[in-house]
């Protein structure tokens, strides 16, 4: 069922303690920060988020992880100049790391979705990131076993949606959100603007609303710039 | 064919690093469509010719991405895998996470180009992590784009700051691929690696004999000849 | 329970293809994302109101699909899955084939509906093939359709023109898939089915005593109450 | 390497004997007809052709199929009310068909473009499209292993390219296009429209120029209705 909320407080008071979250956004570009940020507002801990990185800085997942809500990450880049909340809690021990090769990310979120099982893929084969890992070869080429990767909640960021929940998305921005919509099984989405049923062109919508749940209207956010400055 | 076959190409200087972009650049052939990995490799976007009609990927999801962008063309919402803000050209595209991967790993990128810490003689490739105690690794989509592109290219300085060549017997830091690269770029000389071992197509102010006294696995010349001017635009 | 607790609900006279269709749709959830199979189930799509606000999701490329195409409406790039030319509704979306199937098989459609030749006891499904020698197999979605929904619903006639009942203890017929039905929706009664066996929610115009005699499997009476008139609105 | 060619005769005129061939559209939505037309006129012969039916009526791929050209079919719905050609040849044993449930015909063609060596669905586990293939339970459900399905050429339908090979399709003809573009090692397209670089926006391109390899401009193929009229 899909609910338009009216605060991003709102839209995130059901996750719950324990909760697997997906975060899309790749740097700052798709971030949903005001949905992090009601997230860190309301208390759930012991999370394990799925993001490509491990925060940036002193803001969004940065403070999630600085505040101890993370048990597990992830991701496939979590060492950043300015990830220093993310180093401390590792070196400490504080915070289990899942680091997975950017495609690998990506399809197990798609597989996840699509109700795939598991796949192979060449990526990874006979890198410290196979180990344990089931292989085979197929077609002459070493492959590893991948599996999908679930969430009880993602997190995401769009331009604009419909009254059916229909998304689409602005440039780069794009990146992890229609997979992460998929993937979860509740999608919560933040969007610039929300426009009457009819006022996205079928052909061009790239999120179906089928994928998602509550939709929260945050003003200005739209472009990252605005954001980053 | 034996080391006293020096039918290389040379040139009398070691290569810059924009010298050796600009070389990059040239070798690309026009059509190509190429992932420029972060740090030295975005160099090679600034000798990439109109007429070459390349163009470039971006993992964050985009073809057709244009120069860095500048003042007030910075958006956001438009940047590369480094997070530098970029350019749209026109016939660019956009699309989400999995589609942008599925093109890397289903072999429709001609070439990539990336940095390297080692090479090995059989296009092993070592880029994404030191090993050392303690430090954190990060992958990002280097085992992808290693793995699934057509020809992998490296750009790198042959010695490392300690002298010990970077082209190796075998990796002796983590892995990112295996038998992946099919050039190595270096301010002395350009190799080109595969099954068959290592062979030097061309050497930037040093022979292939001095070559073979850095590299500790068998260097073998290429049959092709001419000289290449390090200058030449 | 036992056969003598007959709680459940009935209506006087079997179940006609458009009133049954009309039971089908008023069980449909408000907001729920539905396929109707081809044939029978397509009849359901006639009796979903606006309130229930129902998206229909075709497996060639859509989501909001509306009625079939009159006149001058009809356009042969917009078709069902069964190639009947229809309609998109405000807020419809395409997509291509695999993020089509991608909804099905991912477990996103809350229900589908589809016609049957045989339903075991524990929801095995078979309706693509006869296995008759000779005949040419064809089985299109199904099988994605009934693997991949939350709920499937069958709606056929309980017996076959030889009065043969098509809920039988184990599929005679090659099967769709397994333990996939949920409900099965017949002109003589409305069944439960899963992994405890068959339950027998509401009958048409027969009892619960004279369907099992009809029906080689057992049957249990549901706990809900009250009367069904196969003719309300 | 990008090509615009003239005519439909010249874009399929280097399919050889024995390839095997996507060709794109769901009944007549997005078939590719004047593509087929030619390669019927070519005579490449010995052809495994993988589309999601085994042609209708005495038109495009039935045609084929009449003419012996095609030694396999790989499809999920070749028995239709008018498919009497792909009927006669297989019951004279002179066809070979390969039957795949259609989404996982989808599936298997998109692993082919994204590089998966083979994935796990529960599709069709429990039924004898399963027989002879390996199977296993993951997380409770039965589930397939299913392998990609590559091709030589992709024969497929768009509305519209822009100078890079671009493409946007129409409403449910886009179907297997945008797959069969990706898994195929050449792919053929014949549009209604091409628009100069640029004239597509990059936020709605469908199929990316990079999938593509020679398109032809067929005049009045955008709307089936006219076709199938």
């Amino acid at each position: 069922m899909l609910n338009f909320v009216d605060t991003v407080v709102d839209a995130v008071a059901g996750i719950k303690d324990g909760s697997t979250v997906m975060i899309g956004g790749f740097g700052n570009a798709g971030q949903p920060f005001e949905l992090i940020d009601a997230l860190l507002e309301c208390g759930a801990k012991e999370l394990t988020v799925v993001n490509n990185n491990a925060g940036q800085g002193d803001q969004g997942l940065a403070l999630l992880i600085k505040e101890g809500r993370v048990k597990k990450m992830i991701c496939s880049f979590p060492r950043q100049s300015d990830s220093w909340h993310f180093d401390a809690k590792y070196k400490a021990g504080e915070i289990e790391l899942e680091l997975v090769p950017q495609g690998n990310l990506a399809e197990r979120i798609r597989a996840a979705g699509a109700g795939i099982g598991g796949f192979f893929t060449p990526t990874g084969y006979g890198t410290m990131l196979a180990e344990g890992k089931e292989t085979r070869i197929i077609d002459g080429r070493g492959q590893v076993f991948e599996t999908p990767i679930h969430a009880d909640v993602a997190l995401i960021k769009a331009l604009r949606a419909d009254g059916k929940g229909n998304l689409v998305y602005r440039k780069t921005a794009r990146n992890f959100g229609p997979i992460m919509a998929a993937a979860a099984k509740h999608t919560i989405v933040q969007v610039a603007e929300i426009v009457p049923t009819g006022g996205l062109d079928p052909e061009n919508v790239v999120t179906p609303g089928i994928y998602v749940n509550s939709i929260v209207k945050v003003a200005g956010s739209g472009n990252t710039a605005e954001k980053a400055a | 064919m034996s080391l006293t076959e020096t039918s290389i190409q040379t040139s009398d200087a070691p290569m810059g690093r924009d010298d050796l972009a600009r070389l990059v650049a040239r070798d690309i052939a026009p059509g190509s469509f190429v992932n420029l990995g972060i740090g030295q490799p975005t160099l090679v976007s600034n000798y990439l010719t109109e007429e070459q009609n390349v163009t470039l990927h971006t993992e964050n999801g985009m073809l057709g991405m244009g120069p860095a962008a500048e003042d007030d063309e910075i958006d956001g919402d438009l940047i590369n895998a480094g997070k530098i803000p970029v350019t749209e050209l026109p016939g660019a595209s956009y699309f989400h996470h999995a589609d942008s991967f599925a093109i890397m790993r289903g072999g429709h990128l001609d070439i990539c180009v990336l940095g390297a810490f080692q090479v090995s003689a059989t296009g092993d490739l070592a880029n994404w992590h030191t090993g050392a105690p303690g430090a954190i690794p990060a992958v990002g989509g280097a085992m992808d784009l290693a793995t699934g592109a057509k020809d992998v290219f490296v750009m790198m300085t042959l010695l490392t700051r300690d002298g010990a060549s970077k082209i190796v017997e075998s990796c002796t830091y983590p892995l990112t691929g295996v038998g992946c690269v099919t050039r190595v770029y270096t301010d002395k000389a350009v190799f080109l690696t595969g099954p068959d071992g290592v062979t030097v197509r061309e050497t930037f102010g040093t022979t292939l004999e001095e070559l073979q006294e850095l590299v500790p696995v068998p260097l073998k010349a290429a049959p092709a000849a001419g000289r290449r001017d390090p200058g030449a635009p």
